[in-house]
């Protein structure tokens, strides 16, 4: 047993925690923190797993790949937040309408 | 020896629990500004994280866009909503029954229970691809490992990956823009501080860059430190000029592209393969891409956060 | 000439075409117009390039960066991606020459780099051969999509566009755990590598289920459909038709890829699984539609019914899986083709009349003749008549099922034939009526009410032509098709 | 054994962070959240420090740096918000 596969289940756990909070809460500020904690865990199970190299460097494939979906990360919330603003700007409050307002 | 292995031990799992309790307290906490507060200071934990598990290319990037960029997002972005939103509704609304937030709890229990075994009967033991990156290292033009996955052998999704980012750029403009953030007039204090540390930050993102072709750091780690001093510029108060806002802008957002694209363009031309750097010119070409990508990174991480359309008309 | 024209690296231009396209549209937008039609008249024919070169050499392969798989990226395309890549470059013109007239000249500045950049996302998508790279244009996909759906910047479109967002980023967080633990299952992400190394064990299967039910989610399967009718309803019609016709069809294609080549051999019971969720969405999203009161409403719904056929195929793959590969992407070239059809055509109806209220069609049919006409030809698909796109697919589906003893499935298709007819006629009846108040009607122009009627002409066409498709996507097909095809004219 | 120390020294910041982290669900006030939210950047800074003697990778001085940076970019981001402060709820110490 090494400390990757610890991390790797705190990975695991973060993104199911986000996933809840994502369905669970109402508020669009709580959704987009829920899907950065979400991004978080699965970065962390492709680093952690990653690291079952033994003594050697880790393997740097999934460095790569978390650091672009870091990036993507930001981007979206980026966008995200700015769509959250303009909703709450006309209704006054920042959750979606339900469904049957529709 | 021995002690060290405890230690290292007790390390590990204090940050874990750490982790998994901030992102809890984070996700539940009914003030949105401690929320906040809890997911900046999650950001510093993961921080520690990678460092943990031997990855300090990523420990770079999130202390840069984890721990400090979305935090400063956030803020603003609650700064806008609580000008734009009535403070009564309860920020702990919930969606649902009570029944189904149970129903949710007990299917997301069986899937945490699934996802731990699937991750628990993974190999103790394997080196995934780091052997195939060592052995091609000599002919990617960059020694750091990361950096030659990031612009040459994974080239392609970091050129769509350039794309992702002025999308982002693109849906806020075309949302016509965020209202200006309201703010506190600028105070001779900040003006200082800024005076000071803008170049430090820039001569911090010239390192990180120059570096990361041997050593942990280039063009993402860079540009968001580069991005981050944009942000402290824009905080103390300065504004680009409406002039700058127009095609200098939107250049400096493409750069990157463009350089991804220009280069695919003659690598298929000389070398029938998109992207194919002729091993003579390989470090070049990465140091050119990186510096340029820098560029566009850095420019777009600072305008999201401005969020406002380079229209004037827009701002109505 | 010729030689370059044959030598020519179609499947990478075909990626780099839009992707320039899209930023001198964002650079320059005061050309952004004519830059993006001219971009997207290139990339049909990049496409036909591609498309001889498969026919004459079979199989494109493109090593990124000349490492190979799997420490670089490859690019690929067979039939079946190819005919992916045609769907979206027809389609794709066809909404393209309604845009062109569509937009106001604010919102045109916006949609052209937007729609060039997904169109690059959606043909790197289907060139993909490589599950990381392909979470990547997954998002340029979402992100591009979601722009997209906000434009017009109406409290709905903004709300919908805000449940689309969130909707498909949960979704890739999903897929891309699903990938994470392929990788470190097998060592690698590309595809091909991939399948030779993959044993099913409990990795593989969580894997399964969180790539699948990210990319269900995308697809907008019942019943984690409750984005899609919201979103495809507020948003300008030229974008509600991408999305319908190209948008989800891009992950339902990556299942599909996934299912062919990785999972089909052990996941029998999640295939079933597919398939009953699939009959579900066909009967509840037809029920819906039946009940909408507004026309882009009801075509949402409908989309959420016809991705319910996709979805069929996935219980009947298991005597040929290439043969149920082949029907899905005919089925969804042919959806994709009616149901733009019928979002621009709703579209025209509504710059015609200011609403889409069905109740209020106002004797459209004498004041519009194409624009219903080419609603009128999009149903004949829907619902699954002959000699349509949509029959030939449909019954090649009910073929399988019968020949398998599936019954049910077999009913559940007829069913939703019956009630599409329902909501199709609804719409028609009302076209031919006079409002019980008439109000101004505003000119729509020429060439919106011709792309629509294209479309929808197209989308009978390829029932015409279902041997030559068949013949691309998968040869086994042709018997069948060709057969299939022949009964119904002799009988 | 001087790295057990440092390795030690950085468990016990570790710890004192879990600390911090109650000033930051107690409050009171919002500078209160904010002030301890730039005390575990300080304190990770520190750590890093230590870390990077302990495993003898200079690599992660770099990664202190960055953070002691971007540290003033959320604490500028927090001193220029206008939203007024406000009185904490009761329902805020659950």
């Amino acid at each position: 047993m090494s400390h990757a596969f610890a991390y790797a289940l705190v990975g695991a756990g973060l993104f199911l925690l986000g996933l809840y909070a994502l369905v669970a809460y109402a508020h669009l500020l709580r959704k987009i923190l829920a899907l950065n904690i979400m991004g978080s865990g699965v970065f962390l199970v492709l680093v952690a797993l990653a690291k079952r190299t033994g003594d050697a460097e880790p393997d740097p494939v999934p460095h790569a790949m978390v650091i672009t979906g870091i990036v993507v990360a930001v981007s979206a919330t980026a966008l995200a937040l700015a769509l959250m603003l303009k909703v709450s700007g006309k209704t006054g409050q920042a959750v979606l309408p339900g469904r049957h307002q529709d | 020896m021995d002690v060290i292995v405890v230690l290292e031990w007790a390390f590990d799992a204090v940050l874990g629990l750490g982790l998994l309790w901030l992102a809890w307290r984070t996700l539940n906490s009914p003030d949105l500004f401690k929320a906040i507060v809890l997911f900046i200071s999650f950001g510093l934990l993961m921080a520690l994280a990678w460092v943990r598990l031997n990855a300090p290319d990523i420990a770079l990037a999130e202390a840069a866009i984890g721990a400090g960029l979305t935090g400063a997002l956030l803020l603003a972005a609650l700064a806008r909503l609580r000008t734009t939103t009535d403070n009564t509704m309860p920020a702990q609304l919930p969606a649902g029954s009570w029944f189904q937030r149970g129903l949710l709890i007990v299917l997301l229990s069986g899937s945490a229970a699934g996802l731990g075994y699937a991750v628990w009967i993974l190999p103790s033991h394997t080196s995934g691809l780091s052997m195939a990156v060592t052995a091609n290292l000599d002919v990617s033009g960059a020694r750091n490992p990361v950096t030659a996955v990031l612009l040459n052998f994974r080239g392609y999704d970091t050129m769509l990956e350039m794309i992702v980012l002025l999308l982002a750029v693109l849906g806020i403009w075309s949302l016509g823009g965020l209202p200006p953030r309201p703010e506190r007039p600028a105070v001779a204090v900040l003006d200082t501080f800024s005076r000071f540390l803008i170049p430090v930050f820039i001569l911090a993102a010239a390192y990180l860059l120059w570096v990361g072709a041997d050593a942990p750091g280039g063009a993402f780690q860079a540009g968001s430190v580069l991005g981050a001093a944009g942000v402290l510029l824009l905080l103390s108060g300065w504004r680009p000029g409406v002039r700058l806002m127009q095609w200098p802008l939107r250049l400096a957002l493409t750069i990157g592209a463009i350089t991804f694209i220009i280069l695919g363009v003659l690598t298929l031309l000389y070398e029938q393969q998109l992207l194919a750097y002729p091993v003579a010119q390989a470090g070049r070409m990465i140091i050119l891409l990186e510096s340029l990508a820098t560029v566009s990174i850095a420019v777009t991480l600072a305008i999201l956060f401005l969020g406002e359309s380079p229209d004037p008309e827009e701002k109505k | 000439m010729e030689a370059i024209l044959a030598n020519a690296d179609w499947g990478v231009i075909v990626i780099l075409l839009p992707l320039t396209g899209g930023i001198v549209c964002f650079l320059w937008p005061a050309v952004s117009k004519t830059a993006g039609l001219i971009t997207v008249a290139a990339v049909v024919l990049a496409v036909a390039g591609l498309g001889r070169q498969i026919m004459e050499h079979g199989a494109y392969r493109h090593t990124v960066g000349g490492w190979g798989a799997p420490l670089g990226i490859d690019l690929f395309a067979d039939g079946l991606s190819l005919f992916m890549l045609i769907m979206t470059a027809l389609v794709g013109l066809g909404i393209s020459c309604y845009a062109k007239s569509y937009f106001n000249p604010r919102d045109a500045v916006w949609f052209w780099p937007v729609w060039l950049f997904l169109l690059a996302a959606l043909n790197a998508l289907f060139l993909a051969a490589d599950i990381f790279n392909l979470y990547v244009t997954l998002e340029l996909t979402g992100l591009a999509a979601v722009t997209l759906t906000a434009l017009t910047g109406r409290i709905d479109a903004l709300s919908s566009a805000m449940r689309y967002l969130l909707a498909m980023l949960a979704g890739s967080l999903a897929y891309l755990l699903g990938v994470a633990l392929l990788y470190h299952d097998s060592g690698s992400v590309d595809i091909a590598t991939l399948a030779q190394r993959i044993e099913p064990n409990a990795t593989v299967w969580a894997a399964l289920g969180l790539m699948s039910a990210g990319l269900a989610l995308k697809t907008a399967l019942f019943p984690l459909s409750f984005w899609l009718p919201p979103a495809h309803a507020s948003a300008p019609a030229p974008v509600s038709a991408l999305l319908s016709a190209l948008v989800v069809k891009a992950s339902f294609y990556i299942l599909l890829r996934l299912w062919l080549e990785l999972f089909a051999d052990f996941a029998e019971g999640v295939s079933t699984l597919l398939g009953l969720l699939g009959a579900a969405a066909i009967l509840w999203g037809s029920l819906q539609a039946l009940r909408q009161t507004r026309i882009k409403l009801l075509v949402a719904y409908s989309t959420v019914a016809q991705i319910g056929y996709l979805f069929l195929v996935y219980p009947l793959a298991s005597a040929s899986s290439g043969l149920a590969a082949g029907i899905a992407a005919y089925l969804a070239f042919s959806h994709a083709l009616a149901k733009s059809a019928m979002f621009l055509a709703a579209g025209n109806l509504m710059r015609f009349g200011g609403h889409d209220r069905i109740a209020d069609l106002d004797r459209a049919v004498q004041r519009l003749p194409l624009t219903v006409s080419a609603f009128a030809l999009a149903g004949v698909s829907i619902m699954g008549l002959p000699p349509s796109g949509g029959f030939t697919g449909k019954w090649l589906l009910l073929d399988a099922a019968m020949s398998q003893g599936r019954w049910d499935l077999a009913a559940v298709m007829i069913i939703g034939g019956l009630l599409a007819a329902g909501y199709i006629f609804k719409v028609l009846g009302y076209a031919f009526m006079q409002a019980k108040e008439p109000h101004d009607a505003r000119a729509v122009p020429a060439g919106m009410e011709w792309a629509a009627l294209l479309l929808a002409v197209g989308s009978i066409l390829l029932g015409l032509m279902a041997s030559e498709i068949f013949a691309l996507i998968h040869p086994d097909l042709v018997a069948n098709a060709g057969g299939a095809v022949e009964r119904v004219w002799t009988a | 054994m001087i790295q057990a120390l440092y390795f030690a020294l950085a468990l016990f910041l570790l710890l004192n962070l879990c600390a911090g982290l109650w000033r930051i669900l107690r409050g009171p006030t919002t500078a209160d959240r904010m002030l301890a939210a730039q005390l575990f950047g300080t304190t990770v800074v520190a750590m890093l420090l230590l870390l990077a003697q302990a495993s003898g990778n200079p690599v992660l001085r770099d990664v202190a740096l960055v953070f002691a940076l971007l540290a003033a970019v959320t604490a500028v981001a927090f001193v220029q918000r206008a939203w007024p402060e406000e009185k904490e709820s009761e329902h805020d110490l659950n």
